[in-house]
């Protein structure tokens, strides 16, 4: 029974299996489980994106791409089957997932293959001389922390001196992340720092934001996902916390995190690296190209939300990597290790995100053999509860990357001394 | 926790003379002795103040009506209940208190009024389980199944073997013993005990709920127990023909106070037995 | 007819006493043996590593441990997830800080320490008993979850709390870390797989396996006849943390290479795994076998027809999957209550009829 | 003074929580003790029942996903919604619904199977009801919005502020899971003990076999106790699911009920509310005065840890019987 299962089974791999002439860029979603609400816009996002280059365009260099999707459930050991069920032909992944990230970053240099996570992950695989295959532009998390400060800076005209400011995150590698910079840049600027961590899923945090209560810090940040978000941001306006002083990282900053708590969350703030809304030209393209024809992911339902968006610039990323190999590699079928030239010759400006039709949508940065988390520019975006809107408040701001290299250098050495690995030279 | 071997001897034994029964055994001196045992539940009196011995080789049948305290006195004995009052002298040492798997390591065995058998196992491996405390082997011997492990094992299946043959219930070894009838659960379970091979087997009511058939072949085995292994018995039964047919001697309790002790036609010709348990009680 | 126990005389009690006493299932097992030994190394790939077989060995091991725990001895336990991560956090540290002993003995003693954490989280099962106690070895989980993430010396105070295996390996084989082959680890999980069932299968077909069962059908009566709660409880939690304790570390460091204890080995691991065994058949090696391969294949095989066959999107695909799984589990239940193992017996009584219907 | 003041606010705030903790143990004190089933899917009806009511409330099309991905088409919702008491009642409706259909193509076939196998079965149900409810309403995070209060209660603030010179903080809405829980518990038990149906499902509680014997119908108490606990859930669900969004997260409270039973013994109502408030009460002052020493995030293992303790020193539970053992 079990040799005819596996035949069965062996039988709809094939099957399965995506025609090799086409470019592969498996999506490693993840639409069902405690973290399925925000995981189902994001892979959205992607998917509509490269529908749109597919229909509209032809694929890329015209290469069709292919996005063969695959159920992890945010759950580790289905993302590695996911990433070995996909890997043949394929080109970048992107997990979406911290704990997935961890796992294919030793499996991604022994197979070649590109691992593109933007805007999670490990934040010391900035350094490309470490971590060949990864990359981790626009930003991560550590410049996210840095820009919610220099923002809180400017507000402050400046002076953080004496202030208070909580931490309160997801009780997990991803949450306990910001930690150590926030801890530095609190001695570089002489705010009070207090951690307050929320086990996973979250639902209960009434002894948090007691706590938050009592000590009535100044400020709070918040490193949150899934259902810990949609309470701590109830919690915070039932304990009457000013939400303008309450900013979370870009997972804790979309409309489902704040719409159940009503007008209370007016206000609220999140850090962010990728426009939002449908104000962008491309998405003109989008609706004729994919929306009209019935091509959107999933009907289409969350269309120009946060999460959304930012699928969709992950997926902008990566087309634009792939263009840039094609144009070094002088061919456009290209492989994953021409792609990750391409990811490392990439240079993101303006005037390109203009022309694909997503003006102003993310930061310029460009990445080298070194330097694979671009220069970590992010910003700042503020909920307007009445319009049930984001709006953008700051401009790109650059982190404080005094703080953050010597961080970056030490842990990516750790990490290179750890398993092994001679830094390559660049 | 004390045990016979770790507890010095603090008091006397009691005195060793033996008797001749009517069928001309030999029966030895005093095995163990229960002295003025009191059992409380709550404010409930189980059993008051209740003093016998019980002798090498005899066979011992505790009567009386039901709730009259016999099983709570079998449940002194192996441990399971522990008295607020009263000592229990076995091989000449007073018992100090113990679990009940200590006093089954002491040599005492017994059977249950409501069937204890292990439900979920064979005949043979329900009837296994009685060698517990004849296994030496270690854990990591039986782990790997190397040197002594199997050894033993098969020691032990081969005294089992005897056991199975001896209360011929050969072909039922492998049977899951939920499967079975009553009737020869009772005689598993009595196999159960014979396997650990006890100085003192304690029966109850080994014959409840049987047909006259099967009291034949259960008051058969227990007579043949007793004369073939030595063994000392305990017994409490409802039954009065087999009570008088089997036993040496007797104790006859009512509400948890013995109201006599002797041999059989002692115990049938006192008034107070009569009186309180003969007229009135038919089952 | 194919299938026959007649003919099968034995001589010894020894014979009598042996795992596969019909020679057609000896026969068998060898084959299975043979083939998953010699043959399947050769032909394995990185998916059929990652995605099936690891798992199922991995997991083998655990429901095998579970299995001796709350099938053999009734003890139901909720606490495998946090278990396992004793054993990965263990073979972390002793990867990291004897680098030149075998990984081989470094899975073997975390096995050993988790057997250790598991006998002082057993104590409890002295006086608490059926679902309360297995409510109460959640506190076993959480607590042990969360200590791994809160004490930074578990994970040698890395930035971000996830713990990564180096890469370390067996006769110059590689089988932890990136570079390891697939029939590597293959290879190494295999061998801990018969190591486990072979162990299993001795313990609980002698003395202790019967004491754990007397246990386990009547604990009163299992005391009176001589067992000692005390040992046959805790043996048991032993035995049983020692099997999960290998299962957590082959699963941290051959299966996944890198985790997080919340993630990898959260509140939803012990449910999977106690699933597996109660699935399998609770009581049985064989059991345990059967139940993993259920839940780690079915889940893959189902995705991979509703997805790659029929064309569904993945997230319809992954909750009719889960319709799926449920309904079967119900079906399975009502077919057969004593899990899978007992469906298998079953259907070799019938064979051994067929095609005689008495 | 200020630490005492904070002390009773997290006290009243833990007393709160175990409120709602205490609404989810209840269904499963219900099933328990009627019918000897530990049903794990019971934090999964909860959610059930609150994607069931979002979705009835706002109209939405049911396997909208499964039919537009086989037909190609686009439904998602009709045209109307519903109001929150109709919805209720719809609700309601669907969980006997559910109920009838648990006890005819489940329970039935399993009558007298050894608990571990119910449990079992209900853990297959779990599985079920979760695909189901994401294929029937989609797994996208719902607002619920049955008319609830939510937020600080000023008129509570302001009093003790004027008291005590202290303002405490009382969330509206815990306030009114107190009230609907105290109504739901009255209710239950003048049900149990007024009218037939309940008197019979007592005697059911009691003693299975005398029951029967007496001509009561398993069946149909199964259905009815079913149906309780499926109504208990909705409203556990409404309470959970106004306060964070209707979402998958809804069923893992379950987990935050188990240590209550533990406490409470799994065949008490009343165990299962002081349960509640204790687990409520401990794990928040805990959390509050302890956490921070120790790194925080205690309160997952801190209920269960204190249930733990509890019942090496009381293996009954609160108010379960003692055991007295036999042989």
């Amino acid at each position: 029974m079990k040799m005819k299962l596996a035949a069965l089974a062996a039988g709809t791999m094939m099957a399965a299996a995506p025609a090799m002439a086409d470019l592969i860029v498996p999506n490693l979603s993840y639409r069902t489980g405690a973290y399925g609400a925000g995981g189902t816009q994001y892979a959205d996002g992607f998917n509509d994106y490269f529908t749109l280059l597919n229909e509209r365009d032809g694929g890329i260099g015209g290469e069709m791409i292919q996005v063969p999707e695959c159920e992890t459930a945010y759950n580790t050991e289905k993302g590695v089957e996911c990433y070995e069920s996909t890997k043949e032909g394929a080109l970048v992944f992107n997990p979406l997932s911290t704990g997935i990230t961890y796992q294919l970053i030793p499996k991604v240099s022994v197979d070649q293959k590109v691992l593109y996570t933007p805007g999670y992950g490990r934040t010391s695989a900035k350094n490309g001389q470490v971590f060949e295959w990864v990359f981790n532009a626009p930003a991560n998390y550590w410049d996210g922390a840095s820009v919610a400060i220099k923002y809180l800076l400017d507000e402050n005209g400046g002076d953080l001196n004496g202030k208070k400011i909580a931490l309160v995150y997801h009780n997990s590698a991803y949450g306990k992340e910001p930690i150590r910079t926030l801890t530095e840049l609190g001695e570089k600027h002489g705010f009070e720092l207090t951690e307050i961590p929320v086990e996973a899923p979250g639902q209960e945090q009434k002894s948090q934001w007691l706590q938050i209560r009592r000590d009535q810090p100044d400020y709070v940040l918040m490193w949150g996902w899934g259902v810990m978000n949609q309470v701590a941001i109830q919690e915070a306006a039932n304990i009457r916390f000013p939400m303008e002083n309450f900013i979370g990282i870009w997972w804790t900053g979309s409309e489902i995190d704040v719409m159940p708590a009503g007008a209370a969350s007016n206000g609220y703030k999140a850090v962010t690296f990728n426009g939002v809304g449908t104000d962008y030209p491309i998405y003109e393209d989008l609706q004729t190209h994919v929306i009209e024809p019935g091509l959107a992911s999933q009907g289409g339902e969350h269309i120009g939300s946060a999460v959304y968006s930012r699928g969709m610039y992950a997926a902008v990323v990566i087309a634009e990597a792939i263009r840039k190999a094609q144009e070094l590699a002088g061919t456009s079928a290209i492989d994953a290790p021409q792609l990750r030239e391409g990811f490392e010759n990439l240079n993101m400006t303006q005037e390109r995100l203009a022309e694909i039709g997503l003006p102003d949508f993310g930061p310029a940065f460009e990445l080298s053999c070194s330097n694979h988390g671009g220069n970590g520019k992010a910003r700042i975006q503020q909920w307007d509860a009445e319009a049930q809107q984001w709006t953008l408040i700051t401009d790109f701001t650059e982190p404080d990357s005094e703080i953050l290299e010597p961080l970056i250098e030490a842990d990516s050495t750790a990490f290179a001394e750890e398993n092994g690995i001679t830094p390559k030279d660049c | 926790m004390t045990d016979i071997e770790s507890n010095p001897l603090t008091g006397q034994p009691a005195p060793a003379e033996g008797y001749v029964t009517a069928d001309g055994r030999q029966i030895g001196g005093v095995l163990m002795d229960l002295r003025n045992i009191t059992l409380r539940f709550g404010g409930v009196e189980a059993i008051k103040n209740i003093s016998f011995d019980v002798r090498e080789g005899e066979i011992r049948a505790i009567i009386g009506p039901n709730g009259a305290g016999k099983s709570s006195m079998l449940n002194v004995i192996s441990g399971f209940y522990v008295p607020q009052e009263g000592e229990v002298w076995f091989k000449g040492y007073k018992r100090g208190p113990m679990r009940p798997y200590e006093v089954a390591r002491l040599g005492i065995a017994r059977t249950f009024q409501n069937i204890a058998l292990f439900d979920g196992m064979t005949v043979l491996d329900n009837i296994m389980t009685g060698r517990l405390n004849k296994t030496k082997s270690g854990f990591l011997s039986q782990a790997l199944w190397w040197g002594a492990a199997e050894r033993e094992e098969i020691a032990n299946r081969e005294q089992v073997e005897r056991i199975i043959d001896f209360l011929e219930i050969q072909n039922i070894r492998k049977t899951p013993v939920g499967r079975l009838p009553y009737g020869l659960k009772k005689r598993v379970e009595l196999a159960r005990a014979l396997a650990a091979e006890p100085q003192i087997l304690l029966l109850d009511e080994p014959m409840a709920g049987m047909n006259v058939e099967e009291k034949e072949d259960m008051s058969r085995f227990v007579l043949d127990v007793n004369d073939e292994f030595g063994t000392t018995i305990v017994l409490i039964e409802h039954d009065m023909g087999v009570v008088m047919d089997l036993s040496d001697r007797v104790v006859v309790m009512d509400y948890g106070r013995k109201i006599g002790d002797g041999s059989p036609d002692e115990v049938r010709n006192n008034q107070e037995v009569i009186d309180a348990y003969l007229g009135v009680a038919h089952d | 007819m194919f299938y026959r126990e007649a003919g099968n005389f034995k001589t010894s009690y020894r014979d009598d006493g042996q795992t596969f006493p019909i020679k057609l299932d000896r026969m068998g097992y060898y084959v299975i043996l043979g083939v998953a030994a010699m043959v399947v190394p050769f032909v394995i790939n990185d998916y059929w590593a990652s995605a099936v077989l690891l798992p199922f060995l991995i997991y083998a091991i655990a429901a095998i441990g579970l299995n001796i725990l709350t099938g053999y001895a009734g003890q139901v336990s909720l606490g495998t997830g946090g278990f396992m991560a004793v054993g990965a956090y263990s073979v972390y540290k002793l990867m990291t800080a004897f680098p030149d002993l075998s990984i081989l003995i470094h899975v073997l003693l975390a096995g050993g320490i988790t057997a250790m954490v598991g006998i002082a989280f057993g104590l409890p099962s002295l006086r608490i008993k059926g679902f309360y106690l297995a409510v109460a070895t959640l506190a076993a989980q959480f607590f042990l979850v969360w200590l791994f993430n809160k004490v930074p010396w578990f994970y040698n105070y890395s930035a971000s709390g996830q713990i990564t295996a180096p890469e370390r390996t067996v006769l110059g084989w590689a089988v932890t870390g990136p570079a390891a082959s697939p029939a590597a680890k293959y290879l190494v999980c295999l061998a801990f797989v018969i190591f486990a069932a072979w162990v299993a299968r001795n313990l609980t077909r002698g003395m202790i396996g019967r004491k754990w069962m007397a246990i386990r059908d009547m604990d009163i009566a299992a005391e009176i006849i001589g067992v000692n709660p005390l040992t046959a409880k805790l043996s048991a939690f032993g035995v049983s943390s020692f099997f999960v304790g290998i299962a957590g570390a082959l699963l941290f460091a051959v299966y996944l290479g890198a985790a997080e204890v919340g993630e990898a080995f959260g509140i939803n691991k012990s449910f999977l795994v106690l699933f597996m065994v109660i699935i399998g058949g609770l009581g049985s090696i064989f059991g345990s076998f059967a139940g993993a391969a259920f839940l780690v294949l079915l889940p893959v095989f189902l995705k991979n027809v509703l997805v790659g066959v029929l064309g569904w999107p993945t997230d319809l695909a992954a909750h009719i999957e889960l319709m799926i799984v449920g309904a079967l589990i119900i079906f399975f239940l009502i077919v057969e209550p004593h899990g899978l193992a007992r469906l298998w017996q079953l259907v070799k009584e019938k064979l051994r009829l067929w095609p005689f219907p008495h | 003074m200020d630490q005492l003041f904070y002390a009773s606010e997290v006290f009243i705030n833990g007393l709160m929580t175990g409120v709602m903790y205490s609404l989810v143990a209840l269904g499963f004190v219900l099933i328990f003790k009627a019918s000897g089933v530990f049903n794990y899917a019971q934090g999964v009806m909860a959610l059930f029942a609150a994607l069931t009511l979002v979705g009835i409330m706002e109209g939405q099309v049911p396997f909208s996903h499964l039919i537009n991905a086989t037909f190609g088409t686009h439904l998602s919702n009709f045209s109307w919604t519903v109001g929150p008491v109709v919805a209720i009642l719809l609700t309601a409706g669907v969980m006997v619904l559910l109920a009838i259909v648990i006890e005819k193509l489940v329970l039935q076939h399993l009558v007298g199977q050894e608990p571990i196998i119910l449990f079992m079965a209900t853990i297959g149900l779990a599985y079920f009801l979760e695909g189901l409810g994401d294929v029937m309403w989609g797994a996208d995070i719902k607002t619920l919005d049955v008319g609830l209060p939510q937020g600080i209660s000023d008129t509570i603030e302001q009093a003790t502020a004027n008291w005590f010179g202290y303002g405490f903080f009382i969330d509206r809405l815990d306030i009114w899971a107190t009230i609907i829980a105290a109504l739901l518990v009255a209710a239950l038990v003048a049900f149990s003990q007024y009218t037939k149906q309940g008197r019979a499902m007592r005697a059911v509680a009691d003693d299975h076999q005398a029951a029967l014997s007496v001509g009561i119908s398993l069946q149909f108490i199964w259905i009815m106790v079913w149906s309780i606990a499926g109504f208990v859930a909705l409203v556990a669900g409404i309470m959970w699911g106004t306060k964070s969004g209707v979402q998958f997260s809804l069923s893992l409270i379950a987990l935050k009920a188990l240590p209550v039973l533990m406490l409470g013994g799994f065949t008490s109502i009343p165990g299962a509310i002081v349960g509640g408030l204790i687990i409520g009460v401990g794990e928040k002052l805990f959390e509050f005065f302890v956490g921070p020493m120790v790194g925080g995030a205690t309160e997952n293992w801190f209920a269960y840890v204190l249930a733990l303790i509890f019942l090496v020193f009381r293996p009954q539970g609160l108010f379960g019987e003692r055991i007295i053992e036999r042989v």
